[in-house]
């Protein structure tokens, strides 16, 4: 596929899916939606459609992977064959296994995991359909779901991107603006205290826009937790009535 | 965890004791499916794709259309391929890394159902002969393991493929030009598979989760449209009677007719 | 290579090698042909030729794999490069893992597994030269060569396949049937009480069809069966003569 | 074993006494490298090569160029390929088998650094538009683990392919003719990798091994000739304020130039 | 189970006993083969076979020809690829998996005896220089190991050349047309292996299993039709005197002459 | 690349590095060149640049690979990707298995392993520049890193290659000669004894080339004994100073 030759950003400032520089794409969450796991949710953010499950605490296997003084936090983020243009190998790709490791690495700081040693618990992301952004979507998605198992937690961990796309810094690129645009900035916080536990760049921006996309970011954050927290308040109640 | 792996030595008799009686744990007499619900086009990136929820069971299949060189001793048809993943998000049961002996099992019970039973026009598939074909990918991904994946995976792959677009185009030299529009995937044929646990000395229809924990044996029938049987695969280490076989292979004509009529409906 | 033009019937109604419709191809049975093996087998059925070996009950490696209450029985069916017409990667394909599977699914309501907790059986399977029906030749193979390792059984199982070629019901498929038939079944069975322990079907055949497929393999099977009670009585009557 | 895998409570503590005083253990200030040293064109057989020595850190960095593809969506331009291996040749922890989560992640780093900020002008290794490219492959070989090893690998790398030479070649209908002489690798920007780690509440520049021990977080910034960021990498599972990332990025700029002074010199 | 996998202690001092006397356990002298039997022909579905017994060692090699492409610096000549399988099958202490490092290296010992005596006529085996050449696929499958599979599986690899039958083809164009009838693959050289055991100081031609496993040292030395040395593999972790390699060099050309004409004998 | 048409050896009995027929390639060796390992050491043998690093004694990964009466010696040989001229695959090929293998079983015999039972010592050796003969440097360079690591020894190996070039009987093969020549024959010896633990061949000579080859290779050996003991003595001196 040829890079696209239309303008990413129109003369009125809309982007191609008619966003303004700010606006994030729709995002709806639901909770509970895999009945084997221990916890999950389910994310829609754009045209990202996106499972996380969570296994545990449970044994570790194989058993010397145990750790004395904590728990094992596992990730894995794997893409559907069929969630991307091109039929996708369904071994792991690189990229798949550096993802795994920076969406583990995001998760880590909210959870206790000194208080479940010599266990293990496991994080399994599907992309059942990519559209730009999925590590941040399956982060959101993800950390909901060790709220659903009941893992204890500092704070959610939260995740938007910011970048620049012809010329403009704007909010959560989607598939075309992150393939064409000049930097994709993915970052995760935990919101309550403002804490970056995730942030990558790719692009080429100056340290002006640098800060811009950090703020932009954070902002984008704060507005997707509040999606967050409404769907995790729903399958409180829904806990209880169940009771 | 919500996922019980083993089932107690007391929940074995009363389940047992259950299908004396003729019923089973969930409610169901034994000939009877869980209740199905499929969805069509879930994943628009993909050329067709269907999700299907048999009880607890929670299946997605996705079908893409690539370009490439047919088989050699069949220069003039497209290519199927069916890859199947049990992915450990549906199951701690299931173990990470390349498809196991169970995930290459029930990718090939359901690729054998399509294939002999001719569901898809191969020969309308063929580009440039002995050069250029479609290759149809069906991937099967569990969503969710509620036992009897098979029967699960075999419907979505169905209502994918009856649900699957592919671009027009036409042949400029060796190449293709994609033109403005879609055509449907030629589909001729509705396999459906069926599938029997024994429990002890009960067949039954549809085996759960739990009842696939304590099951002997297990048969599955893929009918066609016209009645006619299209694959077989028994599995698990029991046994089966002539009887049984017979009694088995009539019941799952029967029920195939109820399934096609759901997808057929879904799908139109 | 294209698909045959011949008939594989003739008017006459005999098949390709010149059996009838219900004929069995000659087989060939040896028992005690791997030194190395606890107990092993040899069978020429038609042009297959096989050999099956028997290792157990032995300590399980990996450990952890062992089982509490029964014997842990694996079964690897493997194709020499050469076995057929174009070179075989000798790395295990699909098919190779999907007949291991249902061999040892075969094979395994015919044994006391509760009388070793704890331990392996292993049956290995190696296809020299392959002409269809590679998997009941296995089947019958293995059988033996787990009564030749002294392995308790209920009973022997053996195997067969019925089909539909050229429009006719026929036994015991050779190669060419097979890849240009309308139907294969392969049937194994413990003879005793007529217990079937594997079927399978590609193809396309009426519920009649089925039923006349289904009597003609268990036949098949009988007569093989005949053929393996005197290849391990030869055995056993060598034994007696070794001590 | 002269490498020590654990760090104890009482060094950790040590470790923070001196950080609180902005000393660190080895007697660097927070913000200084170790010593660097760069060597060019230490493997003959290679096209480009350099071996960085970071503190006891070693890198070697090897180029080599092949002709290839090009990929479909970039018909006209050349291919890069970082790959990084951590052979348990330079430390006990390295695991021996294909690269795991620590060398994918290092390599796509040192690769991203490069690639968006256009470091190797790939337009000019189009041999033939849509069918041949030149493949740049780098391969980073770590042979000493120190401590810090994307900035030492993203040093090596930079140093060798500045010190790259390509055969001169002419096109004979569509094969290459190799003639005479080398032209140098087409390079025009100078992308350099600053590790920073997080040490309680402290911030440190090049953490070394003892230091990486007890870091809660990594952050690497890549700034490339005219002060912009190109690449920017989090590591490890801790977290970093707002106000900490915005310094970070300040000091990766300053700190930089340092670099990029030593490695263009080391590379005339 | 019938394999003893352990030699005793006791065992192994009867076995020197015996060996200081000039005998070994199963009654040969110290530079004799076991009993040898060569079945060509085995696998008619091969392109050449042949089945080797030696002593309890059971090795089928198997042929196999196909159209492929040549290598870049032999564009004239075929190509041989050998390939050894330690199947679990043959031995309770073979893993199953890819080839190990003992598979590895049978394979290229064989590999190496024929290519470089030069035993087929690669030159011969070339359809259309640079493009399309025959490869010669020799699969050594091991059946039972009784020890010194070197040797069975060289033996096994030459007969199984010397009764390879190639068919007959014209070139159409670039393509090839297979023709009535066969010919034999054209085989020039004879390489015999031979090897020999060093347990404390004897040296033992053709060790059997038992003695493997008290052996300190294995040497190899492949011989050619000429009494050229073609092949040298020493193996195990012992070491030999120059005056012991001297002699087993000289002892290996005698012995290579018998095994030589047993194999003729048969394949003709 | 097509094969060398020049002559290998000049009619002055040159070749094509200007060296005589009997004349080892210059070599160069540091010891304690890897801070990490416990022992380690760097080769340069005419062009080849090899690094061995020795871990060790220490205790075994995986666990149950230990053995009870005797340390586990194992050894990697690994070529850089960059080392020759085509790119090789980091993947270990067929090759590098072989000759990891006989480079361990080179080294074994000047080993006793059976002081230190139930541990592990490995051998890593990186090839950074490929010329003809790294398995002999190897091994040269390995022992070396096993002194320097303090495993107790019977010998020293010491490793070199002798063989047949445009009809002559040559020392230390480089890489265009052992690519053309006749025959190539790496020997490695403990030298206070004459005891030969590496011993291989390819190529195609008389039982009196052979004869000549031995004892070249030996003497070849011998010469880079001299040069392995300065190496090693000046570490000795280095160490003492250090106390």
């Amino acid at each position: 596929m040829e890079k696209s030759e239309k303008p990413l950003i129109t003369e009125d400032g809309l982007r191609t899916d008619g966003r303004g520089p700010r606006d994030l794409r729709p995002v709806k969450i639901e909770v509970g939606v895999v009945k084997n796991a221990d916890g999950s949710a389910y994310i829609e953010h754009g045209k990202n459609k996106i499972l996380a499950a969570v296994y545990g605490p449970s044994e570790v296997h194989p058993r010397h992977f145990a750790l004395q003084d904590r728990a094992l936090l596992r990730c894995k983020y794997h893409m559907a064959p069929f969630s991307v243009q091109d039929r996708k190998s369904p071994a792991p790709s690189r990229r798949e296994i550096e993802l795994s490791k920076v969406i583990r690495e995001a998760l880590e700081p909210s959870l206790f995991l000194e208080y479940y040693p010599r266990t293990s618990i496991d994080i399994f992301i599907e992309v059942l359909q990519a559209d730009g952004g999925t590590r941040c979507a399956s982060i959101t998605a993800a950390s909901i779901a060790l709220a659903d198992a009941g893992i204890p937690m500092r704070d959610m961990v939260v995740a938007c991107a910011a970048g620049k796309v012809d010329g403009h810094i704007v909010l959560d690129l989607n598939d075309i603006e992150d393939k064409n645009g000049e930097a994709d900035m993915p970052l995760a916080m935990m919101p309550n205290k403002g804490l970056i536990t995730l942030l990558q760049m790719d692009g080429l921006v100056t340290q002006e826009e640098f800060k811009q996309m950090l703020e932009l970011a954070m902002e984008g954050c704060n507005l997707i937790y509040q999606i967050q927290k409404k769907a995790l308040k729903s399958t409180f109640i829904k806990t209880v009535e169940e009771v | 965890m919500r996922f019980s792996k083993f089932i107690t030595n007391l929940e074995r008799k009363q389940m047992l004791n259950l299908l004396s009686t003729g019923k089973r744990i969930d409610g169901r007499d034994l000939y009877s499916y869980r209740e199905i619900k499929i969805e069509t086009n879930v994943i628009e990136r993909a050329e067709g794709s269907a999700r299907v929820y048999l009880g607890d069971t929670d299946v997605l299949a996705g079908v893409k259309i690539d370009v490439g060189e047919p088989f050699p001793d069949v220069p003039n048809e497209g290519v199927l391929t069916v890859n199947a993943e049990l992915v450990p998000f549906a199951s701690p049961a299931f173990e990470p890394g390349p498809p196991d002996e169970n995930a290459i099992e029930l990718a090939r019970v359901v690729d054998r159902g399509i294939r002999e039973s001719k569901a898809i026009d191969l020969a309308k598939l063929c580009i440039i002969p002995g050069k250029k074909v479609f290759v149809v990918y069906i991937d099967i991904y569990v969503l969710n393991h509620g036992g009897n994946l098979i029967d699960a995976s075999a419907l979505a792959a169905l209502a994918a493929l009856l649900n699957t677009k592919m671009y027009n185009y036409e042949l400029v030299g060796e190449e293709l030009k994609i033109l403005a529009g879609y055509q449907p995937l030629p589909v001729k044929n509705y396999p459906i598979a069926v599938t029997f646990g024994k429990v002890s000395d009960y067949i039954i229809l549809d085996p759960s989760l739990d009842e696939e924990q304590i099951m002997d044996a297990r048969l599955t029938i893929t009918i066609d449209k016209d009645k006619r049987i299209c694959a077989i695969q028994k599995g698990i280490g029991g046994y089966f009677t002539l009887q049984q076989v017979r009694d088995i292979a009539k019941i799952a004509s029967e029920k195939s007719e109820e399934l096609r009529k759901l997808v057929l409906s879904e799908c139109k």
